[in-house]
């Protein structure tokens, strides 16, 4: 059955996004080149980032001339191992042939289907270090227009995109950028927190590794609205992936006259560098991040004054999230209105939400604004992996509210979650399944503020240790009743008193855990603690 | 760890250590002083302090301290403890007797700017209407007295033209021959904090000091020159500033003589000043000279603080004038920021200067030959006074060995251990027949005394010091004087001795005679001191309450003089017997010659003398860290602990003189400044070689006199 | 006004206050520094020096010495120390340098 | 020109350095005050007498906000932001004292008293023991949890000592030898509870770059740096070495 010896217009596209590496992404391109040669086909391999779609990692896609009944599209089979890579072309998968795994047009994945890719558009589809791929699918459009404009008038488009930070403050990004540019200084600069933090988030990490370049346009464009001439990407040490693509991009960008002294003869100049943190969760808070990057102890520096007056080395910086730069390119390409008519209420466009923890189908799903955590978890997510009831939902990282069955309907929004102490945060959802001890969530949450605790202010250095301490003894079934009344004494002055939000929000996981499973502590059901603001 | 015990009384006075004049709170338990707390309101130091200030107090009462006057005929004899009365009736006769023997000048006195400006007064009247001579010198004389002469002739007066809160609006500062981080550690600290935000730093010295190399605090330019060639190389500034122009021409057609300038210009013009012909000669790359000439003159405002490593050298006072010179060519004074400054070694340099502690001066910087000047400290006195200057200190010292110098009275002053020469001095102390020490512990210069009277320290005392920034603050007693008597008290009785009747019931009498007779203190009194804290003199009618800044509108002679500064390259040669040129200076945690602060937990961090080397030298001589080694001058040797520092530079060693068993100077030189004999401590040709282990190498110094 | 020895008195030993060869050395280098000065201004430099900061005896000594040749000194300290004995120089309050 | 060194007052603590802004009129507790631009809610608060309970802050340094007991209320601004790191704004309301800053600051003292000697707290007279007072807060009602009352005192220098178990790493003695002093020898090693401060490498005060200036001891608000003259015969003279 082997073909002759003709060239095949097909190409094969593997992922190599870390996640699909650590699924044997990399062993499964190798086998399908080896049994390509074998077979005598010239098939082309091209390593792209990944869809998001991870439980069907390696997820590997074919598409060409000769692909059956894709209609130049791409088709899908996945998750493959090395082991399947004969079968595959035994079956004449580079020509859309049937197979177990084969999974039909990828775009038309439900999962993939309903979702609205604006900022994660090119994911899965291009090569992360290929410009040309870049420009094809979009590409550097947003800064060609930016460089045409006043950069106030760049300032005030991202206004009008209502986009609010994706890392987890929520603060517009139009506002903070006009009070940079509104400041004298003789040097400005972009940070870029791609500190990444919260459990169970890795958007930031699919667009430094997936798609740099439009991080790094975002940063450009952020540049030349403020008059920031340079930026720094200050990127977790975990994620050594990201750093090796980032440097890889910012070279190409350099060598195209895309970055450097006078970009496209525009007269502006703006370079980057990457800087790489060391293991601190409190480095994500934008002050430590800036004492962290100036090489002093990853301390909280109180405000005023914000950096965006005086930043790094008391300059006036931009600091804003991965996702919200790489959301910039697109508000410049098509308008601060189309990006606005996404969303609901005051929280504009879309959001990258990523499934993980014990949920069947763990991935990456970009929907606007709105759309309801019950949606998310049961449609997309699919229920648990175990299969056994989902008994809470974590929002927003390590320190956002562990919410029960009964706050499912709540939609994705900044507000309507603020009002029951949850946050969207990162975006980041982690379910957990009806085994779960809520008690031990608590006394986790407690234990792990105590551990990532910078140690500056009182509430939380001593706090976070005594809250553990308390837990553990409420859990040991000691004076239950009075651990629990000094547990939340010590919430409300860890909430209110603490000098930055994992001192101040620590107390919502463990508040919400009391809430809503307040058995698990061994306390009786009817104790309200009047915690809702 | 138990609760620490509350003081029970605080007394706010001034720290008697450094020339910084830190304000302190003097606390006691039971009558004793318990800690020494800087006090936030004073002026110097806004509640700031240093480890001597803070916490080397208890020397105080320290039982080595001597409590009873004490009396012996011969120096070889043990000390016979008297009463006061006897002890002044027993000096009286002696100096009387010298005096009909010898002759009226064959006697001096010397004060100690460790005392306050109330006992130097009166030691200077002891001088005058107790000896009825001119012979009465001041320990600055071994330090800063070329800054006296130096600004005086430039500027006009000589003292600093800045308060230290000025360095606060300094873009540049100059730092040369000083340490200050060392030295005057409060201030180093203001300075600190003024680099950190950004001014930028010049250094002059032949170290890479903490002032020149240390964390958040590292010189621009360092210029670490050969010791010797000050004067070279500030011509040399000068030459890159008058070339390229830098001067400012409109302050110098203003406030100095156009015509001097021009002949100045044509001095350091010359290309013997080049920094190509300079540099090597001081070991300095000549671009360095020409940077740190342009950052001084672009200014816009340019500091410059100096210390003993300019003034003591055979060209000090010539060097000071450089330093007037270069500030006044480049507009540099008369404002906030700028200015030149001495760093006075110790608590009351200024005041031994300004209070007429010299043979050739009254109060105020006024010459015993200015008849007018005399005539009214007769009329005041109602005395005859000498109309010839006297003996400075280390002329009695040569005339004693000469045989015409036969008593001294020394106040509060180790000249055995702190002058140079030692060999000298022994022969000058022994030749004399009535050697009166007034100090708080049996010093060295003690073992060669006829008459001890026991003095008080700071804490045992009222009175007022003046520190490097004319600031005169008040001392206030904080416990009884242990030997009975207050130092002043001491004097005056002296004078009584003298046959010269005196009384004050409080010093506070004193300071007025002193603003009485002199214009520049006219205002000052210890009410004024009391109300604002600290005065700044000139004090007086056009001034009230002070003056900050000198020179704001008018030079004290009108307008300033530049002098010709040639440099003459000092007659102590490196050879190859001695090709190593050693340089003294002092460290942080011992003060002076460690009178007190060797009877304090300082000895913690410095114990003993150690000599600085370059791992070079030290390789050349077969020497290791730690090693024993000879230090041989041509006037004498010593024996050192050798210590290799990257602080050295080839060719130049360094040492202290804190400890009296280290000796360091049996070594320097009898050579001094032109103008004022100010020793030349900083450059001496010695050769360091390693103590064979074996055999202890025999002390040449002459046995020592039984204490 | 009559408290003791009168200023100045007292029998006066007829050695030199201070060994001759360090008053010719001082002397000189008082000299080496009026050097770059003209002629008049350097001399009356020395002479002011002299007559304010030194000791009657040593002055008496250093003319004694120039009197009996003066070896060993610069030929304007020479000049300088002899202006000591026109009074008519005599500006007591003289503190500054000579005018150039 | 110089108000942050020269406006201090040795009776009065203000919190922060005085400023030498352009006026700014406030109120606090209803008390109208002017103070320069520039200058906390907690110098404004200490120029009308009406102080606020201050541990980390200090008028000689810099603002650093950890302590956490000065927290005031101000209208219009929601929260409780720390006196010491505010800025006065013109026509600000200021509140220093409230039920619930009582019960905040008590929060904040309990936590203090949770790994502080009881055996310390009767008969002592540091700031500290002034701002138990002033909150009224004496005991800690935690359980005993970890804590650093076992920690060696460091006797290496010999005019003072540092007790670890009564610093509550409020970092005025780093602040103090950075900022008044300039030799940047004391650090806080260690993360979150294990904060702790050292002198240079976690090594003894006498070995360390430490140049015993005393600003740390001047500037400790709990006796934990403190002069070892204070104590009964736990100071004995230094012997000189043999003159």
């Amino acid at each position: 059955m082997s073909e002759p010896s003709s060239k095949v217009a097909t190409t094969v596209y593997v992922p190599r996004d870390s996640t699909a590496i650590s699924l044997g992404a990399d062993e499964v391109a190798a086998a399908i080149a080896a049994e390509a040669q074998r077979r005598g086909l010239g098939v082309r391999i091209v390593r792209t980032s990944s869809r998001g779609l991870f439980w069907l990692e390696p997820l590997v896609e074919v598409a060409g001339a000769e692909v059956q009944g894709a209609g130049g599209a791409r088709l899908g089979y996945g998750p493959v191992t090395p082991a399947d890579v004969p079968g595959l072309f035994e079956a004449g998968f580079h020509r859309g042939g049937a197979h177990a795994l084969a999974l039909g047009k990828v775009e038309a994945i439900p999962f993939l289907a309903r979702q609205e890719r604006l900022t994660f558009a090119r994911a899965g589809i291009t090569d992360p270090v290929s410009l040309s791929d870049y420009e094809a699918h979009g590409g550097l459009r947003g800064l060609r227009r930016a460089l045409g404009m006043a950069p106030a008038a760049v300032v005030e488009e991202v206004v009008a995109s209502g986009l609010r930070g994706r890392g987890g403050a929520g603060f517009p990004t139009g506002i903070k950028w006009r009070t940079v540019a509104a400041a004298q200084a003789p040097r400005k600069y972009v940070v870029v927190n791609a500190d990444e933090g919260d459990s169970g988030t890795y958007s930031d990490r699919m667009v430094m590794e997936g798609d740099p370049f439009v991080l790094l346009e975002g940063m450009a464009i952020a540049g030349w609205a403020t008059g920031a001439s340079y930026g720094y990407i200050y990127l977790r040490s975990e994620y050594p992936d990201a750093k090796r693509v980032l440097e890889e991009a910012l070279a190409v960008l350099r060598k195209t006259g895309w970055y450097g002294t006078n970009i496209q003869g525009s007269g502006f100049a703006f370079d980057a560098e990457v800087r790489v943190g060391a293991g601190a969760y409190i480095c994500g808070e934008e002050t430590a991040l800036l004492e962290s990057l100036e090489g002093k102890r990853g301390m909280i520096r109180y405000k005023p004054p914000l950096p965006a007056i005086k930043g790094l080395f008391g300059l006036p910086t931009v600091v804003n999230n991965v996702v919200s730069l790489a959301s910039v390119p697109i508000v410049l390409d098509r308008g601060g209105k189309y990006h606005a008519d996404y969303g609901m209420g005051r929280s504009r466009g879309t959001l990258p939400i990523q499934l993980a923890g014990n949920v069947k189908r763990a991935g990456l799903v970009e929907k606007a604004f709105g759309v309801t955590l019950r949606t998310l978890i049961e449609d997309y997510g699919g229920g648990t992996r175990s299969g056994r009831p989902v008994r809470a939902v974590q929002v927003g990282g390590p320190l956002g509210a562990y919410f029960d069955q009964s706050l499912l309907d709540l939609p994705l929004d900044y507000e309507a979650l603020a009002q029951h102490k949850g946050m969207v945060g990162h975006g980041g959802i982690v379910v957990f399944d009806d085994t779960v001890d809520m008690a031990e969530q608590a006394r986790y949450a407690m234990e792990f503020c105590a551990v990532e605790s910078c140690g500056k202010c009182t509430p939380c250095r001593i706090g976070s240790t005594r809250g553990e301490e308390l837990i553990r003894r409420i859990i040991a079934g000691q004076d239950v009743a009075a651990n629990h009344r000094q547990l939340l004494a010590l919430c409300d002055v860890m909430e209110h008193a603490s000098l930055c939000a994992l001192g101040g929000m620590a107390p919502w996981p463990v508040l919400s855990a009391l809430k809503y499973f307040p058995g698990d502590f061994g306390l009786p059901a009817s104790k309200e603690p009047a915690h809702v603001v | 760890m138990p609760n620490p015990r509350k003081p029970e009384r605080s007394v706010v006075t001034t720290c008697a250590y450094c020339g910084v004049g830190c304000g302190f709170k003097a606390e006691t338990i039971g009558g004793r002083v318990v800690r020494m707390i800087p006090w936030k309101e004073g002026k110097a130091n806004h509640g700031h302090s240093c480890v001597k200030g803070r916490f080397a107090f208890d020397y105080y009462d320290h039982p080595d301290r001597v409590r009873k006057p004490m009396v012996r005929n011969r120096i070889d004899e043990p000390w016979r403890e008297v009463t006061w009365d006897e002890a002044f009736a027993h000096a009286a006769a002696e100096l009387k007797r010298i005096q009909a023997t010898y002759g009226s000048g064959s006697v001096g006195a010397v004060s100690s700017s460790r005392c306050t400006n109330e006992e130097i007064f009166l030691m200077q009247k002891f001088a005058r209407v107790g000896l009825r001579n001119n012979n009465i010198d001041n320990c600055s004389r071994i330090c800063h007295s070329p800054t006296q002469f130096g600004l005086s002739a430039t500027l006009g007066a000589g003292a600093a033209s800045q308060h230290f809160d000025s360095i606060l609006q300094a873009d540049v500062i100059l730092v040369a021959g000083a340490n200050p981080t060392e030295g005057h550690p409060v201030f180093g600290s203001l300075m600190k904090r003024r680099i950190r935000e950004g001014a930028r730093l010049l250094v002059i010295d032949p170290r890479r000091t903490e002032t020149a190399d240390s964390p958040h605090c590292r010189a621009d330019v360092h210029l670490a020159l050969r010791p010797g060639t000050n004067v070279a190389v500030l011509d040399s500034m000068a030459h890159v500033i008058v070339r390229e122009r830098l001067y400012d021409e409109a302050f110098i057609r203003a406030r100095c003589h156009w015509s001097e300038f021009e002949q100045w210009m044509q001095l350091v013009g010359d290309a013997r000043y080049a920094p190509e012909t300079v540099g090597p000669e001081a070991g300095l790359d000549p671009e360095d000279i020409r940077r740190a000439a342009r950052i001084y003159a672009k200014g816009p405002r340019s500091t410059i603080y100096y210390g003993l490593g300019v003034t003591e050298h055979s060209q000090g006072s010539t060097g000071v004038m450089c330093l007037g010179n270069l500030a006044l060519a480049c507009g540099m004074l008369g404002r906030e920021g700028v200015g030149v400054n001495p760093l006075r070694g110790q608590g009351n340099v200024q005041g031994g200067s300004c209070l007429g502690s010299w043979p050739h001066m009254f109060t105020g910087y006024r010459f015993v030959t200015d008849e007018a000047v005399r005539k009214s400290f007769e009329a005041d006195w109602k005395i005859a006074l000498d109309p010839e200057p006297g003996l400075r200190l280390p002329n009695m010292f040569d005339a004693a060995v000469a045989g015409t110098f036969k008593a001294i009275y020394i106040q509060g002053e180790d000249p055995v251990q702190s002058d140079p020469n030692q060999n000298h001095i022994v022969a000058a102390m022994r030749s004399m027949e009535c050697v009166i020490v007034q100090d708080l512990y049996l010093t060295e210069t003690a073992k060669f005394a006829h008459v001890f009277l026991p003095g008080s320290s700071s804490l045992e005392k009222n009175g007022t010091f003046t520190n490097a920034e004319r600031r005169v603050s008040m001392v206030r007693k904080v416990v009884e004087p242990l030997a009975g008597l207050e130092d002043w008290q001491i004097t005056v009785r002296m004078i009584n001795a003298m046959g010269y009747p005196l009384h004050y019931d409080h010093p506070s009498q004193i300071l007025d005679e002193v603003a009485r007779l002199s214009p520049a203190y006219q205002g000052m009194s210890f009410p004024l001191i009391e109300r604002l804290g600290s005065v700044q003199w000139p004090c007086n009618a056009d001034a009230p309450e002070g003056t900050e800044v000198l020179h704001e509108k008018q030079f004290p002679r009108g307008r300033a003089n530049f002098m010709l500064t040639q440099y003459v390259p000092t007659t102590e040669r490196t050879d190859d017997r001695f090709p190593l040129l050693l340089t003294t200076g002092r460290i942080l945690s011992q003060y002076n010659v460690g009178t007190q602060t060797r009877r304090t937990g300082n000895v913690a961090w410095y114990a003993e003398d150690v000599l600085d080397l370059h791992r070079s030298d030290a390789e050349a001589r077969g020497i290791q860290d730690g090693d024993q080694v000879t230090v041989t001058s041509r006037y004498g040797e010593t024996k050192l602990r050798a210590r290799i520092s990257e602080k050295m530079n080839p060719g130049v060693v360094y040492t202290t003189f804190h400890f009296a068993q280290s000796k360091a100077n049996a070594v320097t030189s009898d050579l001094s400044d032109w103008a004022t004999n100010c020793p030349e401590y900083k450059v001496t040709a010695v050769e360091v070689a390693k103590v064979p282990a074996r055999t202890e190498a025999p002390q040449r110094v002459p046995a020592e006199a039984k204490s | 006004m009559s408290h003791g020895a009168a200023p100045g008195s007292g029998a006066q030993s007829n050695r030199p206050v201070i060994e001759l060869a360090r008053l010719i050395e001082m002397a000189n280098q008082i000299g080496d520094f009026f050097a770059p000065y003209p002629a008049g201004p350097r001399e009356e430099g020395v002479r002011n020096h002299l007559r304010n900061y030194w000791d009657p005896r040593m002055r008496a000594a250093l003319l004694a010495h120039v009197h009996a040749g003066g070896a060993g000194l610069h030929p304007h300290v020479r000049a300088g120390a002899l202006l000591l004995l026109e009074s008519g120089r005599e500006r007591t309050a003289y503190a500054g340098p000579p005018k150039a | 020109m110089w108000s942050e060194l020269r406006r201090l007052r040795d009776d009065v603590d203000y919190g922060t350095p005085p400023r030498d802004g352009a006026p700014v009129s406030l109120t606090v507790d209803g008390v109208p005050v002017t103070v320069p631009a520039g200058s906390s809610v907690m110098l404004a608060a200490t120029s009308c007498r009406k102080s606020v309970p201050k541990l980390c802050a200090t008028d000689t340094l810099e603002a650093f906000g950890s302590c956490r007991v000065c927290l005031v209320e101000i209208e219009g601004r929601r929260g409780f932001p720390a006196a010491c790191t505010t800025p006065v704004e013109a026509g600000m309301v200021v509140r220093t004292q409230s039920p619930r800053l009582q019960e905040l600051r008590k929060g904040v003292m309990e936590l203090y008293l949770s790994d502080f000697p009881a055996s310390e707290v009767p008969g002592g007279w540091s700031e500290l023991h002034e701002v138990m007072a002033a909150t009224g807060v004496t005991t800690s009602p935690y359980p005993t949890g970890q804590n650093h009352l076992d920690a060696p005192v460091d006797e290496s220098n010999p005019y003072f000592l540092f007790d670890p178990a009564k610093c509550i790493v409020c970092s005025r003695c780093v602040r103090a030898c950075e900022e008044v002093q300039g030799t940047f020898a004391l650090t806080v090693a260690g993360r979150g509870f294990q904060s702790k401060i050292v002198a240079s490498q976690g090594e003894r005060f006498l070995d360390s770059e430490c140049v015993s200036c005393g600003a740390c001891v001047q500037a400790c608000p709990t006796h934990s740096l403190v002069e070892k003259s204070l104590f009964e015969g736990g100071y004995h003279r230094a012997q000189p070495p043999q003159a």
